[in-house]
Formats: structure tokens, C-alpha cells, sequence
């Protein structure tokens, strides 16, 4: 299992029966391959419809019934299509439980920037601003490090933000952390992963919750 | 008098320099006909609006290739690397909005009212320049309507009275731009008689629409 | 034919094609009765449609579909439903080319008030403040004096307003007058009424219009 | 879970001195059945949302006669007698809103937006105790955003996972109300299977419906 499947079964399981959630493009997208078997999640997709459903099979994509990345996909049973101001109404007024998205960086305070690298990469928010502002839980699925070994979990953004103090749960594939008003709240560790080395590879102050506990994804 | 025109004269109706709201989201319920005719013309120095700058050779991202445009007000434009390019190089003005503002902001511009509070964008560099206002101890930021001189839409079925159908993921803005241009030019997949549209189905009035291209699937 | 009818015929003599109309409860909606024959206009029904009808036979009443005033109606061929944000967007949002209401009083300044009489009958402004708010034209429709033979068409409403400077044209059985930025103008009388009667029942001042003309209903 | 309970129980959810939503437009699309059972009720002291008070025996005008409601915003009274007399009276609290701003406050109110400016009412006595702001030399209200502890809704065919249809003019505030209120209970005429509605012809998704009732039609 490569990380970015760990971290995706990880953020499965914060999903309750009855939810209704956003999933960002890219490894957030994934988590939707995981959702426990007992419970009912309905997706959202921002560009017009709640009830989304897996990817058709090849040959019987709809051109006119896309994700907000533009792939074809499907609608479950059930759903209901709508333009984009009541998808955002829907978004902004808070009846989105859970939004999953991708951070470049994410403090302690629970800032999040994922929308631009100033001078480099500008690909604009879309409807992440509204997403981070209006869903109950906001949960990052990230790799802990960029590419290079830096750290993505700081004490403060540097690139433009998102959202300031939007965020809830970050989870990477080394740990599952809560921002909370006391700060950045270890909460679990993966499996064969030292306290100690999530130290090292996270910029932000941690505080080591109590009852630490293993990653559990199944 | 009849609605349905061809697209050189639907074109004729944008001039250089004129605000033109594009409906479709990454291409899906774009007006690709009227586009292409856009692209084959000599119009220049527009303005347009739209929810993404889509793909290099899909939908709108097309005029930007082609230089026709000299402002975009948008949310995306990741899909397209010309736009950031030539924004990059000084070339293009860029305006990145939030996705649900950006709706929320056509829709005023439709609804006639003169603004509205959003949350989105507070902490961010999204609140420059703009009032903020805080009811009940929380903070919003006052956007404003957005109009333009020409909308051009994607319809699925369009009567010949203008009543537009979109099917499933091809509403996103189009409803809203016919709310809030001067002038409405829905490009139709298909063409049918007034009424065989099911009332309840009709996402366009067709008071609203000007002129009606297309049909010809 | 009796005043109100008169009143209507005129009215609907300033319905141009292509029009959408939304028409006020009493003697506004008596003006559908008489579009003329070679045009086509919409009307608009604030509780939630374009397309308005008329009365449907005794026996076919449809208890889903009602103008605002909670009657009976039918929908033409090509209308459509919304809901009630939609409405009120095409209407405050300048999409209603022409409204037609009533008056309590209505004054030289194009001031209307015909939503309460303070302390004694308060129906409540409905529609009525976005209609005049928002249709490209305002056209009052009444009788020229009150039951009792006050004036209606005053130099200053007294009643709270409904709209300030919002009104275009007043029809009256006696009178057709417009609003202009220099006054009040009398623009055509009835036929058999005098320009000193039309005078001598209106409190507002009047500017007679140098090519005053007989009212045609025809 | 099934969503589908009885009027008893579904008003059960309704407590004393809360805030109610109730569509309909002077009745049409009103959930009447369930107006029958809190008038049957004890429950007092309700701040009603709606837009009009219907009529003395028809629709939510029904619980102002039967003094079970302190206070009504709406758009217009005018079509039942007692809710003026007990007005003028001092028995009941009115706030009188116009239409259009009423359905926006309640749109606003669902749709996460602090407010909202409007040019509706500007010289009339609505202005009173509002700000006012200025763009672009027009002056506009800024009004706020209304929600309600429950929604009492009307739907002509609903879905067992709660998606609603309104049939031709019984939609008016309904939609609007499924989103500002924190339980939402729909009257159904028909229930019907999952599935059963055209994904375009939902006006409300399920997923913002807590309890249907009714169906017996």
C-alpha cells in the first residue's frame, strides 16, 4: 500500500452514515474508494450535483455528467443536479459535513494554503475558499513532506492562504493530527513510525496527545 | 420574428472590448460553436468571465490562446497554462475569485442587488481591497454584482421561444449569466417547438434569451 | 363601460410586444383582458411563473397552479414555474419590463402608497416595493379621486410609501399623466372632460402638455 | 432509518416559542395536514416565517386564530383579518417584509451569506433601523439573513431518501426554507421509491430533509 492509499483509508473512516462530503481533486478524490461498507456518504461535486458515483465504464461516459475536474463519472440512485450558486449555498451554508482537500501548507493554527505558489504556480482556489469557509470539518489529506523533505506542517503559512483557521484534522502518512485552541494535537501515529520522526519532519510545535494511538485503517 | 440566427450574426453582436460571460465549467456546457466562431473572427480585447479558463484547445481557454482576450474574472485557471503564462508575462489581467462567490456575484448582478456578505476569503488575499462587515461579532466581506454586455451559453434542448433545458453537469453558470447580461445567446444541441419543454424543466426562461444558434443534432 | 374598464383599456394600450408584464390584484389584472391582438407579451405571476393565463373553465381549477392572488389560473403553452428567489431576482433585477398597480395616493414626484393606511388597514406590501422597485416601468391604475371624492393623485403622499420617485405613468378615468423631472404632465384627458375638471380633482400641480390629447382606448 | 414518520411524532419535533418556517404562498404549497395537527396541539408562543398568513381557515393563518403564535415576519397579512386585529391589539408581534427581500433573507439564511444589499424599500418606512450603503452613487438596504429552528414544508412527490418535487406554483418559498432551517419536515402528497424523481426535477435534495410524513394520496 503506497502512502497515498494509507492516508485516503485513514480519512474513510472519519466519514459517518448520513454524511455529506466534498473531496478535493488528486488523493482526497481516493478516499471515496474506502468508505466503510455499513454506513451511506453522499459526494458532492461543486459543479453541480450530490450524489456522485464511481467513474462509468469505458465506453459509456456521458459527456454532459462530469466531476469538477472534468473526468466523466456517474450519479447514484437519488441524486440531483442544480447550478453552481445553490451548489455553493449548499457549500457556504454549512450543509456539507466533511470537505477532504490537499494542502502545500498547513499550520498549527490551523491556516491552510493549497491555491498558489507566488511567482510559480497560480492555478487560482476554485471552490476551495468556499469549501474551507463553509463545511463543518475540513480535513487535509497530505504526504507529510514535500517531495524535496520539507516540511508542509508549519508553524506558520508562508505561500497565500486558503482559509485562516479553517482547518480541523491533517492526515499524512505518518500521522493523524487535530488543530485544536491549545494547538497541533498528535493523535496517532502509523504503524512503525516514532514519535520522534514525526517530530523531526513537522515544522509546527506538536503536542503529543495522552492516549496516543496507532493509525488503525481498516 | 424569429430567435434562431446563424452564428456569424451571433458574433456580429460581440465587439472589441465588450464583457462577455461564458458559461460551462471546464468546458462542460460551454457554447463551442459560438467559441470557435469567436476564434475564426477578429475580435479582440475582451473581457470575459467565466468559472475556469478551461483547456488550451477546449471551450474559452481557446480565445486566450488565440489573444483575444485582455481580462479574465475567474476561479481556475490551473487547467490552462497559457492564461498563466500570459499572465506571468504581463500580458493578461487575471482576477481569481472563489468559485461560490463568483456564482453569488453573477447572480446579484442578475437579481438586482448591490452586493452581498460572504465569509469566504476573510484571512486571505481575497479581502483586499474590499469592505468588511461584521454582523453578529463574525466577519464578511461585501462583493459586488457582476453584468455583462453579451452572455454566450450552452443549452442541451432550447425552444424556439428560448426556454433553455440543461442536461445533468452542464447548468453550472449558464442559468445565472442569462440573469445578468444585456444580451443572451444560447448555442442549442437541439432545437424543439415551444412546449415540449416540461415547465418545470425550464432553467432559462425564454424572455430572457435574445438569440438561439445551434440545433443542428 | 363602466371607469375601471376604461382604465384598463387605456393601460393596456402601453403594452409593447415582446413585453413582460406583471399586473397587481383588482384593476390591474383587468388589463390582460385587453393586450392588444397583434402583440405577444408574458405575464409574470410573482408567486412563481411566466406565462399566466386566464381563468380556467369552471371544473378544471387546478389547486397547484394560482396567480398571487390565490386564484385559479392556467399556464400558455411555453411558460415556466420557478421559486420565489427566482421571481423576485427577475423582477428586482430589472427583467419585468412593465408593472401595473394600484394606488392608495401616488403624487407628483412619482411617490406611491398603497401597501397601508395606518391604523386602520395593514395588508402588508406583498410584491408591491420590489415590483416598483425593479420593473423598467411603473404604471398606476385608479380611479382619480376616492370613494368619497378626495383626490388620490396629491402633491406629497401621506400614507407611508410603498416606493419614493418610482412611478412613470398614471391612467385614471379621466386622465393619462407622467411623471417627468419638470412635474406632473397631463398628457391626454378622457373624452367629455375638461382640463379645468382634471385640474379642479387633482391636488398635485398639473403641467398641461402642449400637445394635450383626447384618451384612445381603441 | 426511515425518515418517514407520523404528523404526531414530526410535530413532536416542534417545542414551544420556537422559530417556524412554514411554506406556502396564501396556502398553495402549505403542508396543511401538519398545520392540523399543531393547531390540534398545545404548542404556543411560535415566531412564524412565511410569506403571508393566508387566510382565518386556511393554511398557517389557522395557528394565529388559535393564538398559538407571538410573532409573524412576513410579506402580508392582508388576506387574514385577525392577523391585523390581533396586530393592532398588541396580541401579536408583525413584521412586515417585502416579498423579494423575505425570500433573500431566507436564501441568504441557507446559503451561509451574512446579508445581502437590496434597493427594495429605500424611502419607504422598511428603511427604519437598517444601514444603508452606497455603490456606485445607488443607494441599497443591507439586510440580514433569516433561519428557523424547524421548516414546515408542502411537496407534491417526495422520495423515501427525501428529495422533493413542487408541482407547477406550490414551490414558492418551499425550497428556500429546506436550507435555513436546522430540521426540516416535509408534507408529502405522494411518496415515492428512491430513484422515482428526475434528477433535474429535484427542487430539494433529500440529503436536507430530516422527516417526511404523510403520502397517503
Amino acid at each position: 500500500m503506497n502512502s497515498k492509499e494509507f492516508i485516503a483509508r485513514r480519512i474513510a473512516k472519519e466519514l459517518k452514515d448520513g454524511d455529506i462530503v466534498n473531496l478535493g481533486i488528486g488523493l482526497p478524490t481516493m478516499v471515496a474508494n474506502y468508505v466503510p461498507e455499513n454506513i451511506n456518504v453522499t459526494f458532492q461535486s461543486e459543479n453541480g450535483f450530490l450524489g456522485l458515483g464511481p467513474a462509468p465504464e469505458e465506453g459509456k461516459e456521458d459527456k454532459d455528467l462530469t466531476n469538477a475536474g472534468a473526468q466523466p463519472v456517474t450519479m447514484l440512485n437519488g441524486g440531483c443536479f442544480f447550478d453552481s450558486s445553490m451548489s455553493f449555498s449548499i457549500i457556504r451554508g454549512g450543509h456539507v459535513d466533511i470537505t477532504v482537500l490537499g494542502a502545500l501548507q498547513v499550520d498549527g493554527k490551523g491556516n491552510l494554503a493549497n491555491w498558489m505558489v507566488p511567482n510559480k504556480i497560480i492555478p487560482g482556489m476554485g471552490g476551495a475558499m468556499d469549501l474551507v469557509t463553509g463545511a463543518k470539518k475540513v480535513i487535509i489529506g497530505t504526504e507529510h513532506c514535500t517531495k524535496k523533505g520539507a516540511p508542509k506542517i508549519l508553524k506558520e503559512c508562508i505561500y497565500p492562504l486558503t482559509g485562516a483557521n479553517v482547518v480541523d484534522v491533517i492526515v499524512t502518512e505518518l500521522a493523524y493530527m487535530t488543530i485544536t485552541d491549545k494547538g497541533l494535537v498528535l493523535e496517532e501515529i502509523a504503524p512503525n513510525v516514532t514519535v520522534e520522526e514525526v517530530i523531526s519532519k513537522t515544522d509546527a510545535e506538536l503536542i503529543i496527545a495522552h492516549n496516543l494511538k496507532i493509525m488503525d485503517i481498516e | 420574428m424569429s430567435k434562431i440566427i446563424s452564428y456569424e450574426k451571433a458574433v456580429d453582436k460581440i465587439k472589441d472590448g465588450m464583457t462577455i460571460m461564458v458559461g460551462g465549467f471546464l468546458g462542460v456546457g460551454s457554447p463551442h460553436n459560438l467559441i470557435d466562431t469567436i476564434f475564426k473572427s477578429n475580435i479582440k480585447d475582451l473581457t470575459i468571465i467565466a468559472n475556469d479558463t478551461a483547456f488550451p484547445e477546449i471551450g474559452v481557454g481557446k480565445l486566450v490562446v488565440n489573444r483575444q482576450v485582455k481580462k479574465v474574472i475567474t476561479s481556475h485557471i490551473g487547467t490552462n497554462k497559457e492564461t498563466g503564462r500570459q499572465m506571468s508575462a504581463g500580458e493578461l489581467e487575471v482576477v481569481l475569485v472563489p468559485q461560490g462567490t463568483l456564482a453569488e456575484q453573477i447572480r446579484a448582478g442578475g437579481a438586482g442587488l448591490g452586493g452581498f456578505l460572504t465569509p469566504t476569503g476573510i484571512g486571505t488575499i481575497v479581502e483586499e481591497g474590499k469592505q468588511k462587515i461584521t454582523i453578529d461579532g463574525k466577519d464578511y466581506l461585501l462583493e459586488l454584482p457582476l453584468r455583462a454586455d453579451v452572455a454566450i451559453l450552452g443549452g442541451s434542448i432550447v425552444d424556439k421561444k428560448g426556454n433553455v433545458f440543461y442536461n445533468k453537469t452542464t447548468r453550472n453558470f449558464n442559468p445565472l449569466m442569462a440573469m445578468s447580461s444585456d444580451t443572451v445567446i444560447v448555442e442549442a444541441e437541439k432545437i424543439v417547438e415551444i412546449g415540449e419543454i416540461d415547465p418545470h424543466l425550464v432553467m432559462t426562461p425564454g424572455e430572457l434569451v435574445d438569440y438561439i444558434v445551434g440545433g443542428g443534432k
